[in-house]
C-alpha cells in the first residue's frame, strides 16, 4: 500500500439549477435559483483505506459519490483516481480503462439489481461489458463471485426478488467485485438494513477490503457505523466538508462544533452517561444557505466573523472558532478511552 | 398563478396553432378545393375564376397566414355543403351540442363519483358489485349499441320520449336552448344518457381506484388512527384527494365526450356540431371539417386550462407552486 | 294543423336555380310556382300561366295569371317572368338547360309573354314546373339578380330567403335540422290543404326516421325503407303508401377508354365488346333482385324509361337470367376465367342501392367477374363519376327520371354520343355509350309531333340500344312513403312531397 | 475468516428448493396464476376471449361459408331466420343477412377483421408509445418537452375523430381507390395514432422513475450505452402496465372499429366487420329480422366484455399495492 | 402492582392470504404501565408494527385479531364495536407513524387537521379549538404556532411536520402514545430533538408510551422497558439496562453484538447468519432455531414460553410482568448456565473478528 493519495478530489462542486421555469422567473423578477448541493469538496484517499464522509441528509454526500464514479459532471474542480483525472478532457482513453476500476454500491438494496435479470446475468453483466472473460469462462467467475460474497453459485439462476435484502447487497457487491473494481464508492450500502444484517454486510466489507486490497469511499450518516469502518473521516455539512481526521481522533477529539453537536445526537446505547448538549435547530434551505459559515445559526460559538466569512478547512476543520481557539478542545474521554 | 395562467395560454396558442396547421393542410392535402366546389358543367374559366376568388393562387404560406387570421376571427370560410359561413353554421349547432355534452358530464359526474365512493368504500358488498358490473358493461357496449337500444326500448316501445331532435327550442340571443321547454328536457334525456354512460363508468372506476389508493395512504390511516369519524375520513379527507387526480382525467374526458357525441348526434339526429361533422365527413366539406377541428380543440384547451386552475384551488402545493413565490 | 315531416335529404338552398335535385325542387314547389304545373297523374297544366298556344312552330305565346301576389305582397308580372328567364339561363345556374339559350323572351303586355326559338321545340315547356318564377323587384332590391352558384363563396340573400308565388312561405330555414313552412297569406287560392305550419327535419339515417314514424313525431316521411313496410303497416296509426316511381335504375358500362381505370385486363377494354355486355346483362338476375334486395318492391325493366312514360314498352321484354349463358359468352370474347372490374355505387341515393350493387357483385362472381365494389356516399359518389371530374368510372349504377317525363330526354342525355364536346348530348352518359343511328332518331324525335309516329320512333331508338346492350335497365324503384293515418295525400309518381295537397286531422 | 465466507443463504423457501425453477415452474407458482385460478369470472372471460379468438382465427376452416367470396353467397338464401326460429333453414345456423350470407360465417369472418385491425392498431400504438415515451422518460429535457407536447395535441383528437379526418382525407386524395382498399389502412393508422399517447405517458412515467434506480446507474458504471440501457434494463421493467392498457385498449379499438364502421367511415358491406354487421342489421330491427344485428352486436358486447374483465383483473393482479 | 395502562394478553394476530394464514402475532404478551415507556424493537418484518395496529384496533381486512386480549385500563378493547372503538382511538390511545411527510393530508391546514380532531373528541367550539391548536403547537415546540397554524404540511420541513403529528396524537391528552419508528426518517439531530420530545411531554403528563423501533440506540435513550420481537413473538422482555448490557436470548445476544456504537472499539461486529424466516416459513419450535449456536433437539420440536427469570421454576405463565423475561428452551435446561453461555458467545464472536 503506497502512501500516495489513491483518489484526488479537488474543490469539487456541483451547482444544481432549481430555477422556476423562465416565464414565471420573468414575471415574478427573480434570478436562477442555484442550490449549491457540493461546494469546494477537497479530500484525498490513500491506497487501501476506507474514507467515510459522513452528514446529515442534504449535506450533499450522494453528490459527491456520483461525481467521483462520473455519474455525474461536476460543476468545477476535479476527480484524480490513481494519476487519472475523471473530468479532464485530455485523459479521455485513460479513463476509459479505468472507469471499469470505480464501482458503486447503492443504498436501496431493492434497487440497485434489475428486477427482471437473473442474478447470475446481473453479475456477468460487467465481465461482459468490459470483456474481462471469455464467454465460456463467465459463468465459472459468476459462481466464484458469488462464494466470495457468501452466496451459492446456484444461486445465479434466482431473480433477485428472492433473495433479503442483505443477500441482495452482497449481490450488488459481488456485481462490483466482478469488474475487478479496486475503489468502490458505497453510499449508504447497510442504512436500509437491519442492524443483524448490517453487521454481516459491514463484516464482508471489511473482509474484502483486506483480501483484495479495495479502497472504499464509505457514506453514511451514522457515526458509528463510520467509525467502525473508516480509518479517516471527512463531516459533510450544506455541501462543505466541515472537517476531515483520522477517525480515533475524529471521536476522541472531535474539533468542529457541528462534529461536536452530531456526536451529541448519537443515542448512548451503552448508557455510559457522557454529557451531551441538547441539539439545536434543524439543517437550513439549502437553496438560500446562511452566509459565512453555514453552520453560524446553530452554533453556540458563532460570531460576526461566522456569519460573514466562510472559514476555510484548515488543519483539518473548517471553523473560524477552532482556527482562533476560542473553541475550547473539548475532548471526549470515554470514547477515546475506548 | 399569473405565470402559470400566460404559460398554458401560450401553450394553448401553440396547440391550436399545430391544429390550425392540420386544418389548413386538410386544406392542401384533398388536393383542388374547387373541385370539390363546383358541380358539374363548370366550365374552365369559371374554375379559374374560383380559385382566384378564393386567393388559392397565392403561395401556401400567405394562405396560411390568410386562413389563420380569419380563423382567430372565427371566420372558416363557406361550407361547400350549405352555402354558408362555416361560423354560422356552427354557431347555430353549437349550443345543441354543448347542451348534450355539458349533461352528459354532469350525468357522468353527478351519478359516477358517488357510485365509485360506495364501490370503493363498501368493497365486496352486494350493490357494489352490480355497480361493477353495470359498469363493466357501459365500457363493453359501444355507444351506437347503446343507443339504438335506448331507443328501441323508449321512444318506440314504451313511446316514453322522443326518438330524435331537440325538442321545442327557446331562442335567448343567439343561443337556443331546449333546456326551458317539457319537450326539449325529454328529447335531451336519451341522447344524454347514451352519451354519458361511457363517461360514467369511467369516472366511476376511476374514482374507485384512486379513492382505495388513497385509501390506503398514510394520513387516512393516521386520519383512523385519531378516531375521526368514517364520514370525516371518507368525504372529508379522502374524497377531497380523490378527486384531484380525477379532476385531471375528467378534463381529458370531455375530448371524448364531444367525439362521442358525434355518435349519439347521429343517432338520435341531434342538430349540433357533431351531425353537422359527420356530414361534412361524408361529402368531404372540408371547411367545416377544419373548423370542427379547430373548435373542438379551442374548447379542449379551454378547459384544460380550467382544470389546471381548479387542480391549484384544489391543491395547495401546487397553488404554492405556481404562485412564484 | 302543423304537419311534421321528415326526409332523407335536405332542401339544400333556397335559391331556385341553385341545385337541380328532386328534394330541393319538392320542396321549392311549395314555395316557388313555374308557368306550368304538373297535376296529382303528372299531366302538364297551367300554372302561373292560365293558357298557352303555339302561334308558329318557334313561337309560344304565353297569358299569365292575373293577381297573383308574391309572398311579399308584389304582383306577378310579365317582367318577372323574363327576369326568371334571364336569371335561370346566366352563369351559375344549375338550370340552364329548362330554357333554350337563343330563346328569347318578348314582352307581349304585363300578362302576356312570348317565347321565340329557333328551332321547333314541342317539349318545350315539359320541364318548366320546376323552372320557377322569381320576383324581379325582389331580386334586385335584396342584390340577389344573378343565380346564387352551388360554388359560392359567399352567402346570397336569395339561397337563405325565399320569396314565391306558391302557396306556402318559409318562416325559417336552418340548413341541415330544420326548415318551417307557414300557409302563404297572399296565396290566391283556392286552398286543399288544411295546414298551419309544416315543420320539415332532414334525418337522414333510416332507422331514426321510421323510429320517429312510429313513436309519432312525424306525420310524414320520404322515404320508407322497404324492409320497414310491413313493421310501419302493422302498426295502427300510421302506413306506407306505396307506388310506382318513374325512376328507372340501371348499370352502365364505361365503352369509350381503350383501357379501363379500374380492371385486371390491361390494353384493352372489355366493355367494348358487346358479347360482355350481353353476358353482364344475362348474369344479372332482377327477379331475385326484386323479391330479395326490393321485397318485391320493383318493376323489373327492360327499358330505359318506365313504362308509364313510353307507351310502347310492353313490346320489351327483358331476356331471363342466364349465368350459364353469360359465362359462355364471356369465353368467347376471350375472358374464360373472367376478369376484375371496379364498381362505383351510391349507398345513400336511390332505394337499396348499396344493397342492389352487392347483389350485382354476387351474380357476376358466379360467371367468374370479380368486381371490386366502391360504395360511397352519394356526394362521393356523384363527384367521383360526373362529368366535371371526367367519368372516372368502369362500371356503375345510377338511376334516372327523364326530367321532360319524355323518352326523348333519355335518348338525349343517357344514351346519346358524347363525342361533341360542343352539344349537351350524352352529358350524362357516364359510359360514352355511342351509336350514330340512335342519335339521329333521337334528333328526329324531338320535332316529331305526330304521336303515334314519334312513339315508333322511340321504340327504334330503344331497340337499338337494347341490341347493342348499352346499358344494363334493372327495375323501377318504387315510392315508399311512411304517413300517418290521419293524414290524407297525394303520392305523384315523381316522388315530390307537395304540401297543397295534404290534409290532416 | 472461512466462518464469514461460507455465511449459508437465509432459509428461505425459495432457497430450499433444490434447482432453480424453470420459467414454466415459475409461472405456475406465481401470484398471477394463483389469482387467475381464484377468480371463475377471470376464467370464464379467459376462456371466452380465447374461444372467440380462436374462432376468428380459424374462420377460414370452422366457418361452413366464406361470406367474403360474393360467388358462394345466394342473394336467394337472403333473410333466413336463425335455425331454431320458425322458417329457419338447417344450412343457416343463425340465420342469413340481406344479401344470403350465413351470419355464423360472417360472424366468424368480421370477427377475425375487427380483430386484426384492432391487434395490429394497437400494436402500432403500443410500439410508438412506448418507443416515444422510453426516449422521453429516459431522455428528458427537450425531446421529452416535444413529445409530450404533441401528446397533448394528439389528445385533443380522440380516435373516432382522427379515423373520420383521416378517413376523408383518403378518399379524396386517393379517388380512385375504393373502401376495401382503403378502410383497413384507415382503420389501423387511426387507431395507433391515437392510442399512442396512453403508452407513452405509462412508459414515460415509469421511466422516469426507473432511470432514477440504482440498477441503471449501475450499468451506466458499466460503460453500457444509453439506448442498450433502455432497451434491456428499462424497457423490462416499465413494460408491466402497459400489458393492462394493451388488452383494455384491444376492447378499445374493436369498438372503435365497430363504432366507425357504424358510422359508415369502416370496412365496406362487402367485407363486413363486426361494426358493419351491426350496422346492416340496424336497417333490420324494425323489420323484424332482429338476427341480423342482434347476433354481431352480442358477439362484439361479450368479447369486448370479456377482454375487458381479463384487463380488469390483470390490472388488480399487477398491482403490487392491491396484494 | 397499580394496574397497567395498557396490557396485552396472548395476543394472535393472523392474515389470511391465498397462501393460507399468516400467523404475524404469535402469543404476544406484555404490559406498560403509568408514565412508563415500553420500547419495543425487532428486525423488519418482527411484527412490531402489527402489535401497534392490534392495540388501537386498526388491523384490516385480511388481518384479523385470531385470539387474545388488549386491556386498557383493565377494560376490554379488542372486541368492542368499531364505533366505540373510534371513541377510544385519538382520545385514549395516540398514535404516531413513521413517516411526518405522508401522514398529514396535504390539501388541509395543519390547524384544520388539529381542530378536528380536537373537535372530534373534546366537546369546544371552532375557536377554543383553535387556541387549544395553537396550545399544542407551542408544546410541542413549534415557533410562531398562532402564524403556523394556517399552514399546509408542505410548508413546513421533516422534523416540524413530525411535531405536528405528535401535536394531533396529543390533542385529547390520551392515556397511551404508540409510536410507530417516529423517528426513522429524520436526520440524527432531528430525531434527538424528536426523542426528547416525546420523553418530555409523557414525563409532564404521565402518558404511557409504546416506542416502536428497530434502532435499539432509540430505546436506549427513551425506554424503562425493551421487548425483543423476533418472528411475531416476543423473545426477550425487560428492564433496558438488563438487556441491553446483559440480553439472555441468544438473539438479543446477537442483536445487541452486531450494532456498531461509538464505544466498541472490537474491528468486527458479531453477526447472526442468515436472516428472520418468513410468515410462510417459520421453523416449528422455537422460531429462532435455525440461527441459534445453540440449537439442540428440544428447540426443533418445543416453543419456549416467555418466562420471567424467577419464575422459571414454577412454570407460571404470567412471563410479561415488569420483570426480566425470556423465551428460551436454556434457561430450562437443568444444569446449563444458560446467561454464561450467551455472554461468552457474544465475546467470542467479537473476539474471532479481531482475530482474523
Ligand atoms: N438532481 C438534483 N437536482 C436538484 N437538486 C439536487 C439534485 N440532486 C441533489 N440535489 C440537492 O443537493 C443536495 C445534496 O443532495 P445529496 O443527495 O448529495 O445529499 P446526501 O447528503 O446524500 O443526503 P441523504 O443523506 O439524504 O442521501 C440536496 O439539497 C438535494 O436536494
Ligand atoms: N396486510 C398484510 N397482509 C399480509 N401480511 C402482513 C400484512 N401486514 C403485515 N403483514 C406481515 O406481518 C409481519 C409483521 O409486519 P410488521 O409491519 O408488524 O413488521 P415490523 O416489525 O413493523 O417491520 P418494519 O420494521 O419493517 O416496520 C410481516 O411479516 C408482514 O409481512
Ligand atoms: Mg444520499
Ligand atoms: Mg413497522
Amino acid at each position: 500500500m503506497s502512501d500516495a493519495a489513491f483518489v484526488q478530489i479537488r474543490d469539487l462542486r456541483r451547482v444544481f439549477d432549481v430555477s422556476k421555469p423562465w416565464l414565471e422567473r420573468t414575471l415574478a423578477r427573480e434570478g436562477h435559483q442555484l442550490l449549491k448541493a457540493v461546494d469546494g469538496v477537497t479530500v484525498s484517499i490513500r491506497r487501501g483505506e476506507t474514507f467515510a464522509l459522513v452528514g446529515e441528509s442534504g449535506s450533499g454526500k450522494s453528490t459527491v459519490a456520483r461525481m467521483v464514479v462520473g455519474l455525474l459532471p461536476p460543476s468545477a474542480g476535479e476527480v484524480v483516481i490513481d494519476g487519472v483525472s475523471m473530468t479532464a478532457a485530455k485523459d479521455a482513453a485513460a479513463r476509459k480503462k479505468l472507469r471499469r476500476r470505480i464501482q458503486m454500491i447503492f443504498q436501496d438494496p431493492y434497487a440497485s439489481l434489475d428486477p427482471r435479470w437473473r442474478v447470475g446475468r446481473i453479475i456477468a453483466e460487467p465481465i461482459r461489458a468490459f470483456g474481462l472473460a471469455k464467454e465460456q469462462g463467465v459463468e465459472a467467475r459468476v459462481g466464484e463471485l458469488l462464494r466470495l460474497v457468501g452466496l451459492d453459485p446456484a444461486d445465479a439462476a434466482k431473480f433477485p426478488h428472492e433473495f433479503s435484502g442483505g443477500q441482495r447487497q452482497r449481490i450488488a457487491i459481488a456485481r462490483a467485485l466482478a469488474a475487478e473494481a479496486d475503489f468502490i464508492v458505497c453510499d449508504e450500502p447497510t442504512s436500509a438494513l437491519d442492524v443483524s444484517v448490517q453487521a454481516q454486510i459491514l463484516n464482508l466489507m471489511k473482509d474484502l477490503q483486506e483480501r483484495l486490497g479495495l479502497t472504499y469511499l464509505f457514506i453514511s450518516h451514522n457515526l458509528a457505523v463510520v467509525r467502525h469502518m473508516a480509518a479517516t473521516i471527512g463531516v459533510m455539512y450544506l455541501g462543505r466538508v466541515v472537517e476531515v481526521a483520522p477517525a480515533r481522533q475524529l471521536f476522541s477529539h472531535p474539533r468542529h462544533p457541528y462534529t461536536r453537536m452530531l456526536l451529541d445526537a448519537v443515542p448512548d446505547l451503552a448508557m455510559s452517561g457522557r454529557p451531551r448538549t441538547p441539539v439545536q435547530g434543524e439543517i437550513p434551505n439549502p437553496i438560500s444557505p446562511p452566509s459565512g459559515c453555514t453552520f453560524n445559526p446553530r452554533c453556540a460559538l458563532a460570531n460576526d466573523r461566522c456569519r460573514r466569512e466562510v472559514p476555510p478547512l484548515k488543519d483539518g476543520t473548517a471553523c473560524h472558532a477552532v482556527h482562533e481557539g476560542r473553541a475550547d478542545s473539548q475532548d471526549m474521554p470515554e470514547i477515546a478511552a475506548g | 398563478m399569473l405565470a402559470f395562467i400566460l404559460r398554458r395560454l401560450f401553450q394553448s396558442a401553440l396547440v391550436l396553432l399545430c391544429v390550425g396547421v392540420i386544418a389548413f393542410a386538410l386544406f392542401r392535402l384533398v388536393g383542388d378545393p374547387v373541385n370539390q366546389i363546383v358541380s358539374i358543367d363548370t366550365p374552365f374559366e369559371q374554375r379559374q375564376q374560383i380559385r382566384k376568388d378564393l386567393g388559392l393562387d397565392d403561395p401556401s404560406i400567405v394562405q396560411f397566414g390568410r386562413y389563420l387570421v380569419k380563423a382567430a376571427r372565427f371566420d372558416f370560410g363557406i361550407s361547400y355543403q350549405f352555402r354558408q359561413p362555416v361560423s354560422t353554421l356552427i354557431g347555430e349547432r353549437m349550443p345543441a351540442t354543448l347542451e348534450l355534452t355539458f349533461m352528459a358530464a354532469l350525468l357522468s359526474l353527478v351519478v359516477g363519483i358517488p357510485m365509485g365512493v360506495y364501490t370503493a368504500l363498501r368493497r365486496g358488498s352486494f350493490l357494489s358489485g352490480v355497480f361493477m358490473s353495470v359498469s363493466l358493461i357501459g365500457v363493453s357496449l359501444p355507444t351506437f349499441l347503446i343507443a339504438i337500444l335506448l331507443r328501441w326500448i323508449f321512444s318506440v316501445h314504451l313511446g316514453w320520449l322522443p326518438s330524435f331532435g331537440r325538442g321545442q327550442v327557446v331562442n335567448l340571443g343567439w343561443w337556443s336552448t331546449g333546456l326551458l321547454t317539457v319537450s326539449g328536457i325529454k328529447a335531451l334525456i336519451l341522447p344524454a344518457i347514451t352519451l354519458g354512460l361511457f363517461q360514467m363508468t369511467l369516472i366511476m372506476r376511476l374514482v374507485r381506484a384512486e379513492m382505495l389508493e388513497v385509501l390506503r395512504t398514510d394520513y387516512i390511516k393516521f386520519a383512523r388512527a385519531r378516531g375521526l369519524s368514517d364520514r370525516a375520513i371518507h368525504f372529508g379527507h379522502a374524497l377531497k384527494n380523490t378527486l384531484v387526480p380525477v379532476i385531471t382525467i375528467a378534463g381529458l374526458q370531455l375530448g371524448s365526450i364531444i367525439a362521442f357525441a358525434l355518435i349519439t348526434e347521429y343517432v338520435f339526429q341531434w342538430p349540433g356540431m357533431g351531425a353537422l361533422f359527420l356530414g361534412a365527413v361524408q361529402n368531404v366539406d372540408i371547411p367545416v371539417m377544419a373548423a370542427y377541428l379547430l373548435l373542438v380543440s379551442f374548447i379542449f384547451v379551454v378547459v384544460n386550462l380550467v382544470v389546471d386552475i381548479l387542480y391549484a384551488v384544489v391543491d395547495p402545493r401546487l397553488r404554492a407552486n405556481m404562485q412564484a413565490a | 294543423a302543423t304537419l311534421r315531416y321528415a326526409n332523407q335529404g335536405d332542401l339544400k338552398s333556397l335559391d331556385p336555380y341553385t341545385l337541380n335535385e328532386t328534394t330541393t325542387n319538392a320542396h321549392l314547389g311549395n314555395v316557388y310556382e313555374g308557368l306550368t304545373s304538373r297535376g296529382k297523374d303528372l299531366a302538364i297544366g297551367p300554372g302561373l300561366a292560365e293558357r298557352w298556344e303555339t302561334p308558329e312552330p318557334t313561337r309560344w305565346r304565353f297569358y299569365l295569371r292575373k293577381g297573383v301576389k308574391f309572398a311579399n305582397g308584389e304582383d306577378f308580372t310579365a317582367d318577372d317572368v323574363l327576369f326568371s328567364a334571364d336569371r335561370v339561363r346566366a352563369a351559375g345556374s344549375n338550370f340552364t338547360t329548362r330554357v333554350p339559350k337563343d330563346a328569347k323572351f318578348v314582352k307581349v303586355d304585363d300578362y302576356t309573354v312570348d317565347v321565340v326559338l329557333s328551332s321547333p321545340n314541342p317539349i318545350l315547356n315539359y320541364q318548366w314546373d320546376t323552372w320557377y318564377i322569381m320576383s324581379k323587384k325582389w331580386a334586385e332590391a335584396n342584390n340577389a339578380v344573378a343565380p346564387t352558384p352551388a360554388s359560392a363563396t359567399s352567402p346570397s340573400y336569395a339561397s337563405l330567403n325565399a320569396n314565391g308565388t306558391g302557396p306556402f312561405r318559409i318562416e325559417s330555414h336552418q340548413p341541415g335540422v330544420k326548415t318551417v313552412f307557414k300557409p302563404n297569406p297572399n296565396w290566391r287560392g283556392p286552398t286543399e290543404h288544411n295546414l298551419t305550419e309544416v315543420i320539415f327535419t332532414p334525418i337522414n339515417s333510416d332507422a331514426t326516421r321510421v323510429a320517429a314514424l312510429l313513436s309519432g313525431e312525424v306525420d310524414i316521411i320520404e322515404p320508407v325503407p322497404i324492409q320497414d313496410i310491413q313493421r310501419i303497416n302493422s302498426a295502427n296509426n300510421v302506413q306506407v303508401l306505396t307506388g310506382p316511381e318513374l325512376r328507372t335504375i340501371f348499370l352502365g358500362f364505361d365503352q369509350t377508354r381503350d383501357e379501363l381505370l379500374e380492371s385486371s385486363v390491361k390494353g384493352k377494354n372489355p366493355f367494348k365488346d358487346a358479347k360482355v355486355r350481353e353476358a353482364f346483362y344475362k348474369a344479372i338476375d332482377v327477379e331475385a333482385i326484386k323479391s330479395r334486395v326490393m321485397r318485391g318492391l320493383s318493376t323489373p325493366s327492360a327499358l330505359m324509361i318506365a313504362p308509364e312514360l313510353f307507351a310502347l314498352s310492353k313490346d320489351f321484354t327483358r331476356p331471363k337470367a342466364d349465368p350459364e349463358g353469360a359465362k359462355k359468352l364471356l369465353a368467347e370474347a376471350g375472358y374464360p376465367n373472367g376478369f376484375e372490374v371496379g364498381m362505383d355505387c351510391p349507398t345513400d341515393r336511390y332505394v337499396n342501392d348499396g344493397p342492389i350493387c352487392q347483389a350485382a357483385v354476387g351474380m357476376l362472381a358466379r360467371i367468374g367477374v370479380k368486381v371490386n365494389l366502391n360504395a360511397q356516399p352519394k356526394a362521393q359518389y356523384f363527384a367521383k363519376i360526373l362529368k366535371p371530374n371526367g367519368y372516372k368510372t368502369s362500371f356503375y349504377l345510377l338511376g334516372w327520371t327523364p326530367g321532360t317525363l319524355d323518352s326523348h330526354n333519355v335518348l338525349y342525355d343517357i344514351m346519346g354520343c358524347r363525342d361533341d364536346a360542343n352539344v349537351a348530348r350524352g352529358e350524362t352518359n357516364l359510359g360514352g355509350y355511342c351509336n350514330k343511328k340512335l342519335d339521329a332518331l333521337t334528333d328526329q324525335i324531338l320535332v316529331e309531333t305526330d304521336t303515334a309516329k314519334r312513339n315508333q320512333l322511340i321504340k327504334q331508338a330503344f331497340q337499338i340500344g337494347f341490341d347493342d346492350y348499352s346499358y344494363i335497365p334493372l327495375h323501377q324503384q318504387a315510392l315508399a312513403w311512411g304517413v300517418a293515418k290521419n293524414v290524407k295525400l297525394v303520392q305523384r309518381a315523381d316522388n315530390q312531397v307537395l304540401l297543397y295537397w295534404i290534409k290532416k286531422d | 475468516m472461512a466462518d464469514i465466507m461460507t455465511t449459508p443463504p437465509a432459509p428461505e423457501p425459495a432457497a430450499a428448493k433444490p434447482s432453480p425453477p424453470g420459467r414454466y415452474a415459475r409461472f405456475r407458482d406465481s401470484d398471477l396464476l394463483a389469482s387467475f385460478l381464484s377468480s371463475k369470472l377471470t376464467m370464464v372471460s379467459a376462456f371466452i376471449s380465447v374461444a372467440m379468438i380462436l374462432g376468428a382465427l380459424l374462420a377460414t376452416w370452422i366457418a361452413p361459408t366464406n361470406p367474403f367470396d360474393p360467388a358462394s353467397v345466394d342473394l336467394m338464401n337472403s333473410l333466413y331466420p336463425p335455425r331454431w326460429v320458425e322458417g329457419g333453414d338447417t344450412r343457416f345456423l343463425l340465420g342469413t343477412d340481406n344479401q344470403g350470407r350465413d351470419l355464423w360465417s360472417a360472424i366468424l369472418y368480421g370477427m377475425r377483421v375487427s380483430l386484426i385491425i384492432g391487434i395490429v392498431g394497437v400494436i402500432i400504438a403500443a410500439t410508438l408509445g412506448i418507443g416515444l415515451g422510453l426516449l422521453a422518460g429516459y431522455l428528458g429535457g427537450r425531446v421529452d418537452a416535444l413529445i409530450m407536447r404533441v401528446a397533448d395535441i394528439q389528445l385533443t383528437f380522440p380516435a373516432i375523430l382522427i379515423a373520420l379526418v383521416i378517413d376523408g382525407v383518403v378518399r379524396s386524395v386517393f379517388q380512385g381507390l375504393g373502401r376495401e382498399q382503403t378502410a383497413f389502412s384507415v382503420l389501423v393508422i387511426s387507431i395507433g395514432l391515437s392510442f399512442w399517447v396512453q403508452y407513452a405517458r405509462t412508459i414515460r412515467g415509469s421511466t422516469m422513475v426507473e432511470k432514477n434506480k440504482d440498477y441503471v446507474h449501475a450499468a451506466r458504471l458499466m460503460g453500457v450505452p444509453a439506448w442498450l440501457i433502455m432497451i434491456r434494463h428499462v424497457l423490462p421493467n416499465v413494460i408491466g402496465p402497459v400489458l393492462v392498457i394493451l388488452t383494455i385498449n384491444l376492447a378499445l379499438a374493436i369498438i372503435t372499429e365497430a363504432t366507425l364502421s357504424f358510422l359508415g367511415v369502416g370496412l365496406p358491406p362487402t367485407q363486413p366487420s363486426l361494426g358493419t354487421l351491426i350496422r346492416i342489421g340496424n336497417d333490420f330491427l324494425f323489420s323484424g329480422e332482429w338476427w341480423i344485428v342482434a347476433f354481431p352486436g352480442l358477439t362484439l358486447a361479450i368479447f369486448v366484455l370479456a377482454v375487458n374483465l381479463l384487463g380488469d383483473w390483470l390490472r388488480d393482479a399487477l398491482n403490487p399495492k392491491l396484494r | 402492582m397499580t394496574e397497567p395502562v395498557l396490557s396485552v394478553r396472548d395476543l394472535c394476530v393472523e392474515f389470511v392470504t391465498r397462501r393460507g394464514v399468516l400467523r404475524a402475532l404469535d402469543r404476544v404478551s406484555f404490559d406498560i404501565g403509568k408514565g412508563e415507556v415500553l420500547g419495543v424493537v425487532g428486525e423488519s418484518g418482527a411484527g412490531k408494527s402489527v402489535t401497534g395496529s392490534a392495540v388501537i384496533g386498526l388491523i384490516e381486512p385480511p388481518g384479523r385479531i385470531a385470539s387474545g386480549e388488549v386491556l386498557l385500563k383493565g377494560e376490554r378493547i379488542d372486541n368492542l364495536s368499531p364505533e366505540r372503538l373510534r371513541h377510544i382511538r385519538g382520545k385514549r390511545i395516540g398514535m404516531v407513524f413513521q413517516d411526518p411527510l405522508t401522514s398529514l393530508n396535504p390539501l388541509y391546514r395543519v390547524g384544520e387537521q388539529l381542530v378536528q380532531t380536537i373537535r372530534t373528541h373534546l366537546p369546544l367550539n371552532a375557536a377554543q379549538a383553535r387556541e387549544r391548536a395553537i396550545e399544542l403547537l407551542a408544546e410541542v415546540g413549534i415557533p410562531a404556532p398562532e402564524r403556523r397554524i394556517d399552514g399546509y404540511p408542505h410548508e413546513f420541513s421533516g422534523g416540524m411536520r413530525q411535531r405536528v403529528v405528535l401535536a394531533l396524537a396529543l390533542c385529547a391528552e390520551p392515556e397511551l402514545v404508540i409510536a410507530d419508528e417516529p423517528t426513522t426518517a429524520l436526520d440524527v439531530s432531528v430525531q434527538a430533538q424528536i426523542i426528547t420530545l416525546l420523553k418530555r411531554i409523557c414525563r409532564e403528563r404521565g402518558t404511557a408510551v409504546m416506542l416502536i423501533t428497530h434502532d435499539m440506540g432509540v430505546i436506549a435513550e427513551t425506554a424503562d422497558r425493551v421487548a425483543v420481537m423476533y418472528a411475531g413473538r416476543v423473545a426477550e422482555i425487560g428492564p433496558v439496562r438488563d438487556v441491553v448490557s446483559r440480553p439472555f436470548h441468544p438473539y438479543a445476544a446477537g442483536l445487541m453484538g452486531s450494532i456498531p456504537t461509538l464505544e466498541t472499539a472490537s474491528e468486527r461486529l458479531v453477526q447472526i447468519p442468515g436472516s428472520m424466516p418468513r410468515l410462510n416459513a417459520i421453523p416449528v419450535g422455537c422460531a429462532f432455531n435455525p440461527r441459534c449456536p445453540h440449537t439442540y433437539a428440544r428447540c426443533v420440536v418445543e416453543r419456549p414460553e416467555l418466562l420471567g427469570r424467577g419464575e422459571r421454576a414454577s412454570g407460571s405463565h404470567d412471563g410479561a410482568g415488569a420483570g426480566h423475561a425470556v423465551a428460551c428452551h436454556l434457561y430450562d435446561e437443568p444444569g446449563v448456565d444458560a446467561e454464561a453461555l450467551v455472554q461468552r458467545d457474544k465475546v467470542a464472536a467479537a473476539a474471532t473478528g479481531s482475530a482474523a
